[in-house]
């Protein structure tokens, strides 16, 4: 009851706004902060009340009946990993209001609407059971994402837009195609059918690996994985389906770049690890531990999103792509963690996710606050700020190393036990990741000394420093940077026993 | 006279018909392709009912049907016509093409 | 299954003879009432719409089902009933669209409403129709209608152009169809669907029909019906005469003729050549499945280019009939149901979507995108509007299009159809892009200097809001999957 | 009791950061951030003192369980034994010294608290690696200590030169890190933990598991781990972020460049001890050796006052490498705690006799001073470039040396002299340390430790009875020599003589008292006689034992007694270590430690002998050449100037480097410009110049046309269709009556043939 009030609250607000008259822009704010902090208060409370010794999901709402016709219920739960990921949603809700608070000028009543109901789509993403549910969640942030890119983005927001929504279709109607498989083979047994069909994930998930069962066949599991894996690769992103990342990245508003790296990009590896890793292990061992090439190809789309990402951002002159990039190579820490499949990998490619989330939020809000005032963002084009704003410099400065993974900082953890993780796994390929550590810290260093380092540019002799407003959506971020850095298991805490279960399925093969 | 003299009167109706259809440069002649194309319709129905359910005349009947449904279109075609000579000052199909694409 | 006598049928028919009556008394009442008052006429047709509607139901629920009429020539079934309710909708909407649009010509509604009553009797005996004689006599009562309804903007080239392919086109593939039903009917011998398909399956068994003559038949068959449903490649008159057309007739068309076309066609092949014997000889499935790959790529990679909105759906709902056909060829119910329910939904976003494209067409005058541009800061409830039936008709959640779609890729893959389904999602893919196109005309881009905004009548928006929450809600309510499923029971599968 | 000690060690530095840090958010200043620093740091110091009476007898460790998964734990936790305690010690003395030093030479900085916040963090970092019982936590504290480094090497930033040398630093010793991760990740992969100490350690499981078939990749494990040292002790090759870290503040200098940081390496060395192979030591000992003797002679021709230092302290440290890769282990440490006082005093008296310079600049302030030196830099550089420009002109600021343009005119060796009688304190205690660091019998504390590594190197090499093991006591034994003459050299040049210049001579003046006292402590610190007060043999412990490989099995207990030698020479003089020398060759028992010890005996005694002759050698070579000037320096050069510009170029590392990126990038004209000398650096801007160029030509097009463009190309060929599919549908309605013809026939044909 509480999930579903979490989830469709942000919608009640957008019903609200839309209720309000157009001109009232400072009400419209109001209103959808008010509805963007009841569900923090509420994940704030379920990341507290959730019992962290059991791996089973609580706060279940339902099953209940949807859709006879093809027994699709509205059924709702959250595990250790949902519960995280709802508080990064919750937590970058507010924020992200407050960060549009000036800088949206036009439609700022469409825009908050748009805005409450991209996070019930994200709410209901990470806590849906039902696979159907799942999947209309997960097509329920395009809609508005694709406006809030296309109407309130930069110059090519169309372009950056329209690529994005059909990137992402093309991936979801693979996805699709491989759901409806997993549903039409959901009662067959050695051969046979019988009972109902069901979309219910956790059915499913012991349906997969019970023997005889069609969705436990090895070929069935490869196929669907294949379709469910390009779905979520697009969104996480995973190369080659990156591109989309850095156009709608440099067009988005500061707030919609700050949702898409936080929330939106954890959506593409919390399917990959709800769904694949977890309904199609043998698939999985496909991908992950067969023989050839394909063997460990997963591990390999992780390394090659490390380097390339890491090297793509290290060519880049503007900074906000260069954080887009840097993205993509962080993602890559994701994928080889869950490659690896053992507890290490796996806690760190979530705690990873969760710390992604975090600091590229920081890191985009930071963008946004320079090119509110300097209106351009390239690199070369600064100099020397440091001198001008010491709070600004020290915060980027915070975030650039918890980004580059500096120890003390949360980015180091998650980066660390994936790759740990990783080298029991994949040793080449996990030595050979490592370079991204060291191109990382190359091009944010750099980055560092281009903008904030040497003398300052004449032309922003009066750049006004950071406002009392912006720090508001930064602290937090840092707070919790800094504190999952110092006590990892203040996170680790609520998945590990989710972690444990989902390894000792994969071990079991 | 068999069944099989009848059928093949019918095809080769139809295949004028068609052939009228898609070569003549003028809307009447169209129509009179599409006459025949729907008598030699009538041909095998009557043909048909008379050689295989002689005792059965549904055949026959549609045959009329068919007549009097290819009156009715004769008559809404040739008012199109007039529009359209009314419009294009001229009733050459191929003139006819302003909406294309 | 009980076969009525002429005179029991009388009651049972009594929803056409309504429809009848209506029409002339509209016509009469056209004579009456001065010009400037013919809403009136346009009211009347409503009325009569509403007695039919009442009048269909109350035969449904209070007769024994199915039974069939008239010693067997259309039946009265769940089947036909759905049909008649989804066609008096689309009637109904259109002569409210008609009420609305500034195209017609006033002085001519008394024929318009009339021949709008007579397309709905044709429609409704293509649903329940079982004998070759009804079949042709319903399809050519609908395209006669349809042919003038097309025409009837006075002083309009493209209108009397519109008409003339029509009738052309029409004439030729009817002209096409009735030589296949001609050679259907001489091999079995009866014009009686639920005959035909055993008699052919026994001369095919016994070698006295030769495949080939069979093949013929049902592919000169496909060709009318084919024409209906502007299924490829007999789709080519659709774009012209939906772009010529009046507004709410192109609308009227693309969804009442289509759902017409598909009760006939699912009728015709599943009632008469559903023996599987039959389709040993002639695989006419398979067909169908190639002529739905087709029709739905053909019509989305046409519709890309596209700059008129109105040519721009006709491609579209060319693609869709590629779409519902996918489930034609399932040999399901669930294929079947499928389709049903794809087709409510389809009504009501494909008419709502029109609906603004007329409402476009009165305020801002113009029917390319250009016309859309700024469409939101203009007009945002409406632009909203257009934005959920067109996202709804690219089948992306939570919208009635994506569930109507998902029922209909389910039915294929459960078939083992996956290479269709696959066409079919990626087209749908495809579709995102140009509907995308009309999306960003409309908010990403500028008006003019001299766009103001429009403002419109709350009727508007209450006729709106009458497509828009259907649209969203459809999908989300058990009700209607029930409702289409039990309308295919009387269906035979096999 | 030792639990709430460490706690209020780390705890103090930290707050005294953390307090800066929550202002700063709020934009506000704790009005005297050096005053709550220092006296955090003096804290510490006090606390680090009780400790060494806690822990010395029994070693303590406590671990709390940091991140808990299914199967692994990674603990956090401290370890205590005498080495951490002596550790302690010196990171907190040497830090309390520097935060005082600082008042004063720091003063009306305008980013003067900030300076003292980042030094607390430092502090608490350094001592965070120190206690930490586990690799991982040891990692953490080497990142964070680098970032300290970092913030501080670039804390005058407007400096272009200072924000290329941290940039610098900081990636050069990562390149070290991820070396050092990757063994981690060998390790853990292993063994399932990265805490070493206790049952469930490495080393217990180590000694237990393996066999001599895990001697390779354990070789390597230990070498990767050693790369982390290569990088933050300055060793060979990359070696050359340090003398570009003087970019700093000289305080910083004094404590992260030359007392503590940089020592760390040599620290983990020390750690990592019992699981260091045959392979494994004999790499640390030839990297540690090379970088020894390189890195004086480099040293011997420099002009720049700091720069000597530097090198001379890269020097050091590969001694202590060397010590350690050569199983003296103990030799090692003591030589790291006698190197941190007298090379931290080295640095501040540098540090002072500058500061008097500046003085005379009639700058009040270090900023301006530093504003105009940079400004002295800015030639051809324009602000909004990349830094490629910066590391161009920094590559001037060296290649200045050859013209003595470019270094800063108040750190020129050639403008000082005569200073002895302008700034006697700073003149007495540098030559205290002077002497102590070229190993001047007996009072010195440098004397001992030097003289038990060359004990140590020589009686390995006798041991391994190999001659070209000997290689390493040459390397070491001339490393020695060397050091006497550059830094006598130093000595000479600065504080006698004439005045070269005489009007900076006249401003110049003694420091105030907050710089001298902190000098003086250092003075007495020098003298082993103090260092006894609380060094004490016995709190060396000998270290885990080994059970990998015979060799330094057998050395250890030597090594020990070698070190308590080197110690109990420093308390009673010859005679008694001589003694000690005895006993600890009869108190050897199995047959290995005896081969061991017949070698060693003697070594020890020669190795004094020698290292006292090539002292005094170097001591009076310099005293010709650069007091009585009997010598010339001039004509030497003249004569050697192959060796001299060998010298003078550093080896050509940076050439070298130059040299392997312009032909990796040959095709680039304007690549000079853009490479700066260092390795690391050098490499990041080629790959970041590859990247730009040839990887941004390469991404351009392949992320935008081949992966992206496939996608397009996709979408233009569907338009194509789209248009195709347009154009035939002509309007022309006999056209589509033919093709519904068409249609019919081939759906016919298609289906007759199925």
């Amino acid at each position: 009851m509480l999930l579903s009030l979490m989830i469709f609250i942000p919608l009640l607000g957008m019903i609200a706004v839309l209720l309000l008259p157009r001109e009232s822009e400072e009400l419209i704010k109001r209103v959808t902060l008010i509805f963007t902090l009841i569900p923090l208060a509420l994940a704030v409370y379920l990341f507290i009340t959730y019992d962290r010794s059991t791996a089973g999901t609580q706060y279940v709402h339902g099953p209940y009946h949807w859709i006879e016709a093809f027994n699709i219920q509205y059924h709702i739960g959250i595990d250790g990993l949902s519960v995280t990921l709802l508080l990064l949603t919750a937590l970058l809700g507010p924020i992200c209001v407050i960060a549009s608070w000036r800088n949206i000028e036009k439609g700022i009543k469409a825009y908050m609407a748009l805005f409450l109901l991209l996070e019930t789509g994200m709410l209901g993403f990470f806590a849906a059971l039902d696979l159907f549910l799942f999947y209309v969640f997960f097509e329920l942030t395009l809609l508005p994402m694709y406006f809030l890119i296309g109407i309130w983005g930069g110059p090519r927001r169309e372009y950056a837009a329209i690529k994005f929504f059909l990137y992402t279709l093309f991936g979801s109607v693979l996805m699709l195609v491989a759901m409806i498989a997993v549903y039409l083979n959901s009662n067959i047994v050695n051969g046979v059918a019988e009972g109902l069909r069901t979309f219910d994930i956790p059915t499913l998930i012991t349906l997969a690996s019970t023997e005889g069962h069609a969705l436990a066949n090895l070929d069935f599991q490869i196929w669907v994985f294949l379709g469910f894996f390009i779905g979520f690769a697009v969104k996480v992103p995973i190369f080659p389906f990156h591109t989309w990342l850095p156009d709608a990245h440099v067009e988005a508003p500061t707030a919609i770049s700050v949702i898409l790296a936080g929330v939106l990009l954890k959506m593409g590896t919390y399917g990959l690890v709800r769904v694949n890793m977890a309904m199609f292990p043998l698939g999985l061992d496909h991908f992950t531990n067969g023989v050839g090439f394909l063997g460990n190809s997963l591990a390999l789309l992780g390394f090659i999103n490390i380097v390339y990402g890491s090297f793509c951002a290290l060519a880049q002159t503007d900074f906000k792509k260069l954080v887009a990039y840097s993205s993509i190579g962080h993602m890559g820490f994701v994928i080889l963690g869950l490659a690896a499949g053992n507890d290490t990998g796996i806690t760190g490619a979530i705690l990873q996710m969760f710390n992604h989330g975090v600091i590229s939020a920081m890191l985009f809000l930071l963008v946004g606050v320079l090119y509110d005032r300097a209106h351009h963002r390239e690199i070369n084009g600064f100099g020397g700020l440091g001198t001008r704003m010491p709070i600004y410099t020290g915060i980027t400065t915070l975030a650039f190393m918890a980004s580059l993974g500096l120890p003390g900082l949360s980015g180091f953890v998650g980066e660390a036990l994936s790759l740990l993780g990783a080298y029991s796994e994949f040793k080449w390929l996990t030595i050979l990741s490592t370079i991204g550590i060291v191109v990382g810290a190359a091009y944010f260093l750099w980055t560092l000394q281009r903008v904030f380092l040497g003398t300052l540019n004449p032309k922003y002799e009066d750049l006004p420093e950071i406002n009392g407003r912006e720090i508001l959506t930064l602290v937090p971020l840092a707070i919790l940077t800094v504190l999952l850095g110092v006590w990892p298991n203040f996170a680790i805490d609520m998945f590990k026993e989710s972690v444990t279960n989902l390894v000792n399925v994969l071990q079991a093969i | 006279m068999t069944l099989q003299h009848y059928l093949v009167i019918s095809a080769i109706l139809f295949t004028l018909g068609i052939f009228a259809v898609l070569t003549r440069r003028n809307a009447i002649s169209i129509l009179m392709g599409i006459e025949l194309i729907l008598n030699s319709c009538n041909l095998n129905f009557a043909a048909f009912s008379r050689f295989m359910t002689p005792e059965d005349i549904s055949g026959q009947i549609i045959a009329i049907f068919g007549i009097v449904l290819a009156a009715a279109e004769a008559a809404v075609f040739l008012a199109i016509i007039l529009a359209i000579y009314r419009e294009f000052g001229s009733i050459r199909p191929n003139e006819v093409d302003t909406l294309k694409g | 299954m009980q076969t009525l006598s002429n005179i029991d049928s009388l009651l049972h028919f009594s929803p056409e003879i309504l429809l009848v009556i209506f029409a002339a008394a509209v016509i009469i009442l056209d004579l009456i009432v001065k010009d400037d008052e013919s809403v009136a006429v346009a009211y009347l047709s409503l009325v009569g719409l509403g007695c039919v509607f009442a009048a269909v139901l109350i035969i449904h629920f209070s007769f024994r089902n199915p039974v069939s009429l008239f010693e067997g020539m259309i039946r009265l079934d769940e089947f036909s009933t759905f049909f008649k309710i989804l066609l008096l909708l689309a009637t109904a909407a259109t002569v409210l669209f008609s009420l609305r649009s500034e195209e017609l010509d006033a002085r001519l509604k008394g024929e318009y409403y009339a021949l709008l009553l007579a397309i709905t009797l044709g429609m409704f005996l293509m649903a329940s129709s079982t004998n070759l004689l009804m079949i042709f006599i319903s399809l050519e009562t609908v395209s006669l209608t349809s042919y003038i309804l097309a025409g009837f903007l006075t002083h309009s080239p493209r209108s009397s152009e519109a008409a003339f392919k029509y009738i052309t086109y029409g004439a030729v593939a009817s002209g096409t169809m009735l030589f296949g039903l001609s050679l259907l009917f001489g091999m079995a011998g009866t014009g009686d669907l639920t005959q035909i398909g055993g008699r052919l399956t026994e001369l095919l068994a016994s070698g006295e029909v030769a495949p080939l003559a069979v093949l013929i038949a049902i592919t000169f068959v496909l060709a009318g019906v084919g024409y209906k449903i502007a299924s490829v490649p007999f789709h080519m008159w659709s774009p012209d005469v939906y772009e010529g057309a009046p507004i709410p007739i192109t609308a009227f068309l693309s969804v009442a003729s289509k759902s017409a076309g598909f009760a006939l066609f699912i009728r015709f092949f599943y009632t008469g050549f559903g023996a599987t014997g039959l389709m040993e000889a002639v695989d006419w499935p398979f067909m169908l499945a190639i002529v739905s790959a087709l029709t739905m790529t053909v019509g989305n990679l046409a519709a890309l280019p596209q700059q008129n909105v109105k040519r721009l759906l006709a491609y579209s709902s060319i693609a869709h009939g590629g779409y519902l056909l996918m489930g034609g060829v399932l040999l399901t119910s669930e294929g079947v149901g499928a389709i049903l329910f794809y087709l409510l939904v389809y009504l009501f976003m494909n008419l709502g979507a029109f609906y603004v494209v007329i409402l476009v067409a009165n305020e801002i005058g113009s029917e390319t995108t250009d016309g859309y541009r700024g469409l939101s800061s203009r007009a945002p409830l409406v632009a909203w509007a257009m934005v959920i039936f067109l996202v709804s008709l690219a089948g992306i959640p939570p919208f009635a299009g994506f569930f109507g779609k998902w029922i209909l890729f389910t039915a294929v893959l459960e078939q083992g159809y996956y290479w269709l389904a696959l066409v079919g999602l990626l087209n749908s893919v495809i579709s995102l892009y140009y509907y995308a196109r009309i999306v960003k005309a409309m908010f990403f881009e500028d008006a003019g200097a001299e766009a103001a905004s429009v403002s419109f009548s709350t009727g508007t928006f209450a006729l709106l809001s009458v497509f828009v929450i259907p649209t969203i809600f459809i999908g989300f309510l058990n009700i209607f999957y029930t409702f289409s499923n039990i309308s295919v029971s009387v269906i035979p599968m096999q | 009791m030792t639990v709430s000690l460490i706690s209020l060690i780390l705890l103090c530095p930290l707050a005294a950061f953390a307090v800066f840090g929550l202002l700063g958010l709020v934009n506000r200043r704790f009005p005297r951030q050096d005053y709550l620093s220092t006296a955090a740091m003096l804290i510490a110091l006090a606390c680090s003192f009780l400790l060494l009476r806690e822990v010395v007898p029994k070693p303590e460790a406590h671990t709390v369980n940091w991140i808990s998964l299914g199967n692994v734990t990674f603990s956090m936790g401290f370890y205590l034994d005498s080495v951490t305690a002596i550790m302690l010690i010196v990171v907190t003395l040497v830090s309390s010294l520097v935060h005082i030093f600082s008042m004063g030479y720091m003063h009306g900085d305008p980013r003067y608290p900030r300076f003292f916040a980042y030094l607390s963090l430092f502090s608490f970092s350094m001592l965070f690696l120190v206690v930490s019982d586990n690799l991982l936590g040891i990692y953490i504290g080497w990142e964070l200590v680098g970032l300290c480094s970092y913030l501080l090497i670039g804390f005058w930033f407007e400096k272009d030169s200072a924000a290329n040398a941290c940039k610098k630093a900081f990636l050069t010793t990562r390149v070290g890190d991820v070396g050092m991760f990757i063994g981690m990740m060998m390790l853990f992969a292993k063994f399932k933990t990265l805490s070493l100490y206790g049952e469930g350690g490495i080393f217990a499981l180590s000694a237990s598991q393996l066999t001599t078939g895990d001697m390779v990749w354990l070789s390597i494990a230990g070498v990767l781990i050693f790369c982390g040292a290569i990088g933050k002790s300055a060793q060979m090759p990359l070696h050359t972020w340090l003398p570009d870290a003087m970019e700093g503040p000289t305080p910083v200098s004094a404590l992260i460049h030359a007392a503590t940081m940089v020592a760390a390496g040599v620290y983990l060395t020390a750690r990592m001890f019992p699981i260091l192979t045959e392979t494994s030591s004999l790499v640390i000992a030839y990297v540690g050796g090379i970088t020894a003797l390189v890195a004086a002679t480099i040293a011997i021709v420099r002009f720049d006052i700091k720069r000597v230092l530097a090198y001379s302290t890269i020097s050091q440290l590969g001694y202590m490498m060397l010590a350690i890769g050569a199983g003296s282990y103990v030799a090692g440490l003591f030589h790291l705690t006698t190197h941190a006082f007298f090379k931290a005093l080295l640095f501040l008296g540098s540090g002072s006799v500058i500061h008097a310079f500046h003085a005379m600049h009639a700058h009040g302030h270090d900023d301006e001073h530093e504003h105009d030196d940079s400004e002295a830099h800015e030639h051809t550089h324009d602000q909004g470039d990349s830094d490629a420009h910066g590391h161009e002109h920094s590559e001037d600021a060296d290649s200045g040396h050859i013209l003595g343009s470019e270094i800063p005119p108040d750190q020129d060796m050639r403008n000082m002299g005569g200073l002895r009688h302008k700034m006697p304190i700073t003149f007495i205690t540098m030559l205290i340390a002077t002497l102590s660091i070229s190993g001047v019998p007996f009072i010195f504390s440098g004397f001992w430790s030097k003289d038990a590594i060359l004990a140590g190197v020589l009686g390995r090499a006798m041991e391994w009875n190999s001659v070209h093991h000997y290689i390493l006591f040459i390397m070491a034994l001339s490393a020695a020599g060397i050091t006497a003459f550059y830094m006598f050299r130093l000595i000479f040049m600065t504080f006698f003589g004439e005045p070269r210049n005489q009007e900076m001579h006249d401003m110049a003046h003694e420091s105030p008292l907050s710089m001298t006292v902190p000098l003086l402590v250092l003075a007495v610190l020098s003298l082993p006689v103090v260092n006894t007060l609380w060094f004490n043999a016995d709190y060396v412990e000998p270290p885990p034992q080994p059970h990998l490989h015979a060799p330094t099995h057998a050395y250890i207990a030597p090594d020990t007694k070698t070190g308590r030698t080197g110690l109990a020479l420093s308390l009673f003089g010859v005679s008694e270590a001589v003694a000690a020398e005895e006993d600890a060759g009869h108190g050897t028992q199995d047959a290995h430690a005896d081969d061991g010890h017949h070698g060693h005996g003697p070594a020890h005694t020669i190795a004094m002998v020698l290292s006292i002759c090539v002292a005094g050698l170097g001591i009076l070579l310099s005293w010709l050449f650069y007091h009585r000037r009997t010598l010339s320096a001039e004509s030497v050069t003249t004569t050697f100037r192959p060796i001299y510009n060998l010298f003078w170029h550093k080896y050509y590392f940076d050439e070298f480097y130059d040299g392997v990126l312009v032909a990796l990038t040959v095709w680039k004209a304007r690549l000079f410009a853009q490479f700066d000398g260092s390795v690391v650096d050098g490499i990041v801007n080629g790959v970041g110049v590859v990247t730009r160029d040839i990887l941004a030509a390469f991404v351009g097009f392949f992320d935008n046309r081949v992966v992206d463009g496939l996608v397009n190309r996709v979408a233009q060929v569907t338009w194509a269709v789209g248009g195709r599919i347009r154009r035939i549908q002509t309007g022309a309605i006999q056209t589509y009556l033919f093709v519904v013809l068409a249609g019919i026939v081939l759906l016919i044909l298609i289906f007759r043939a199925l």
